[in-house]
């Protein structure tokens, strides 16, 4: 089971910043265990981001990303309460959905 | 043979419930696999994934910002943020000149998602960050060198 | 160093007024090496023993900024000169290239669940600590740079002597140096140490190259 | 392969408390921008996230949360509790730091078998440790505010001076203390700088944003026994027993130094 992600969405003037973490291990099908036997390619390959039900970010994604993935991203015309809402799905199909709310700038 | 046709009905299966997610609603269109961009993430040259973004003859601009450290003290997160200032931006595409897929990332932005990303790479060695921007249908591009270096008492 | 000497100060004082007193130096000394005695759980003594101290570790343990006393001093370089021990070729510059790869290796019998890291031999861990190559940029400073040794000094046969022999026991010329005595606690071989001599003095060698 | 390779870790390898504090880092020396833009999304938020999941759910043999664990301050009250460790626990009768009183909490509060929670201290790529994601949560509750480690308990007095003399022992086949590498400024082992432990300045900034830390290099949150356990591997040493009295009696001693530094947890490292 997945990890739940941390989304911070903050409004700064009429633009939401959004930064997202997500819990992933992104192995890239290089790595060995400790019996020296390969860990499979696992990683995420897509991260939809939509603004009240309104995709603003598509992204495609290697096994170069980071393990533990940051992503970060500013979408225009958002007011605090607006909904942000990220789904990832990884190349075993495996997908996780979560969202947070705009904030006002602190 | 076996082996191969078990893995044919797995990836059969896999599209068929993508299709069907996708015709639910699940899943916006635009996020299904095929928008993957396989032969570009399994480009194992630069030129080659640049030329499956459709970026072979991108022109250089300065109107796009990369930022990442000069010298990243660990290789496997290197923080990477681009920014487009070219109107009407409508992908941004991230690639590590000399991993062994250059290809790390694409982009689309819709609908007020602004022409910026910024997310974190693993690089095995120091390279050129190609950062490479769709428009209007027109190709451009810009690099920053980023040195990978080694602590600790090795 | 400064809040322990608060520390130090205050507790003579606070003694008077009868409610806060700091263990002294004895005491302390006892609790600590009580402490050692007990950190390794179910580890093999072949393995424990190495937190035990020689004479020389003991005097050179000095707590804050405690000097070492001359008598100590002399005491240290005495017991590191008289153990000296020397290749059987009686050669004390070796290859400058076993050297340079040596120099850069800081691996050797560090253990992860009671088993020591299995290597060929030990590195001599020399740029953790002392730039050399001037070419290599990542390399430490807790000791010296060794950049241009040789050419600085030339190879006579008293500058390799006075070379192999600082590499095998450091506190035979600077009492207590942070220099690991890497010959005389058998870290290196006497063979390793006169590749890594080489490599200091020997002209052909890139710590002599500008 | 290029893609950082799990066994490489070891050999890129940590010396003592070294891993510069993040904020430190202003001037503009290229490192800067990369260990800004780590910090302000830090992935140890995951860890802490997960850790104050564990600490209130029903877990263990016992089927108990941690919310009866007094780790210093009032059962289950994590807020403060960091900042005021390692202290006297006069119902072990120990000087406790933080992962050995959890470590207490989970074998009596929880049931936990304490072999168990030794076993899985460190979390692997493959397996996460819940010790490193708690350590994570209740160090995070102590942020904004100023570590102010008693000395109060003659017991506490012991394990700060033992600590002490313990900083400065030199032992092992290389001949090193903690010493060695941390009593001056602006030093270095290869490129890593080595914080000076005498300068509280220095110490307030290690201890009070880092350890527990997010390292790059091992892409998990590192706790302080963990940073202990590998200054004790590099100093050729066998394991160092997870919560010993000599681990406790350093961390002391160290985080005594780093008293009136504002914790900020958990921090990044290299």
């Amino acid at each position: 089971m997945s990890e739940p992600m941390r989304i911070r969405a903050t409004l700064q003037g009429d633009v939401a910043d959004v930064r997202i973490l997500m819990r992933h291990p992104m192995e890239t099908g290089q790595r060995k265990d400790s019996k020296g036997e390969i860990i499979p390619v696992h990683f995420i390959q897509s991260v939809i981001v939509s603004h009240n039900g309104k995709q603003v970010l598509d992204a495609q994604w290697s096994q170069a990303v980071s393990r533990d993935p940051f992503l970060g991203l500013r979408v225009k015309g958002a007011k605090a309460g607006d909904k942000i809402s990220v789904t990832w799905t990884d190349n075993k199909g495996d997908k996780r959905t979560d969202e947070a709310t705009v904030a006002a700038a602190s | 043979m076996p082996k191969n046709r078990r893995t044919f009905l797995k990836l059969t299966g896999g599209a068929g419930a993508l299709i069907a997610a996708v015709a639910a609603g699940l899943i916006p269109s635009r996020s299904a696999w095929s928008a993957w961009n396989k032969p570009g993430f399994e480009s194992k040259a630069l030129a080659d994934a640049l030329k499956s973004l459709g970026a072979a003859n991108a022109t250089v601009s300065k109107e796009i910002a990369i930022t990442a450290p000069d010298i990243a003290e660990n290789g496997s997160v290197v923080p990477v943020a681009v920014t487009s200032k070219i109107p009407n931006t409508e992908s941004i595409s991230i690639l590590a000149e000399k991993n062994p897929f250059p290809l790390a990332a694409s982009f689309d932005v819709s609908n007020g998602g602004e022409p910026y990303v910024s997310t974190r790479l693993k690089m095995g060695q120091t390279s050129d960050v190609w950062a490479v921007v769709k428009a209007d249908g027109k190709y451009f591009t810009a690099k920053k060198e980023v040195k990978i270096t080694i602590g600790g008492c090795g | 160093m400064k809040s322990i000497k608060r520390a130090l100060v205050l507790a003579p004082v606070v003694i008077a007024v009868g409610c806060v007193s700091f263990p002294d130096a004895e005491t302390a000394r006892s609790i600590g090496e009580q402490m050692v005695s007990e950190a390794y759980p179910g580890m093999p003594e072949a393995l424990t023993r190495r937190a035990a101290q020689d004479p020389a570790q003991r005097i050179c343990s000095k707590v804050g900024d405690a000097k070492l006393t001359p008598e100590e001093a002399a005491q240290v370089v005495q017991a590191s000169s008289a153990a000296f021990k020397y290749p059987a070729s009686n050669k004390l510059a070796g290859d400058w290239k076993v050297g340079a790869k040596l120099s850069a290796d800081g691996g050797g019998m560090r253990i992860r669940d009671g088993q020591v890291e299995k290597s060929k031999e030990n590195g001599a861990l020399c740029v953790n600590c002392h730039a050399l190559d001037p070419k290599d940029v990542n390399v430490g400073n807790v000791g010296p740079s060794l950049t241009g040794y040789g050419t600085q000094r030339g190879n006579s046969e008293a500058v390799v002597k006075y070379t192999y022999e600082k590499i095998y026991n450091a506190w035979a010329y600077f009492p207590c140096s942070n220099m690991p005595r890497l010959g005389h606690n058998g870290f290196l071989t006497p063979e390793q140490i006169t590749h890594v001599v080489a490599y200091l003095i020997d002209p052909q060698s890139p710590v002599n190259k500008r | 392969m290029m893609l950082i390779v799990r066994s490489a870790v070891p050999a890129l390898a940590l010396l003592c408390l070294t891993a510069a504090p993040i904020a430190a880092q202003n001037k503009d020396d290229g490192l800067a921008i990369g260990r800004k833009m780590l910090a302000d999304d830090n992935p140890g938020e995951l860890w802490v996230e997960r850790g104050k999941r564990l600490f209130f759910e029903k877990r263990g043999p016992k089927k108990a949360s941690l919310e009866q664990c007094d780790l210093g301050v009032g059962p289950g009250r994590a807020e403060g509790a960091f900042a005021r460790l390692p202290r006297y626990f006069p119902d072990t009768g120990k000087v406790q730091d933080l992962e050995s009183r959890l470590l207490t909490c989970m074998v009596e509060l929880q049931g936990f078998k304490r072999e168990d929670i030794v076993k899985s201290r460190f979390g692997t790529l493959d397996r996460d440790s819940d010790m490193e994601a708690l350590v994570s949560y209740v160090g995070s509750k102590s942020n904004g505010m100023k570590m102010n480690m008693p000395l109060a308990d003659p017991k506490e007095r012991d394990f700060y001076k033992a600590g002490e003399y313990l900083f400065f022992r030199r032992s092992g086949p290389l001949d090193f203390s903690c010493a060695t590498c941390h009593t001056e400024d602006g030093k270095r082992v290869r490129l890593q700088e080595l914080p000076n432990m005498t300068d509280p300045k220095q110490m307030q900034m290690v201890v009070s944003t880092g350890w527990p830390a997010y390292r790059g290099t091992q892409a998990s949150v590192r706790t302080m026994q963990h940073r202990l356990y590998d200054c004790n591997w590099q100093m050729r040493q066998a394991d160092l027993g997870y919560a010993s009295d000599l681990s406790v009696a350093l961390t002391s001693y160290l985080n005594h130094h780093a008293n009136g530094g504002v914790v900020q947890l958990p921090g990044v490292r290299r």
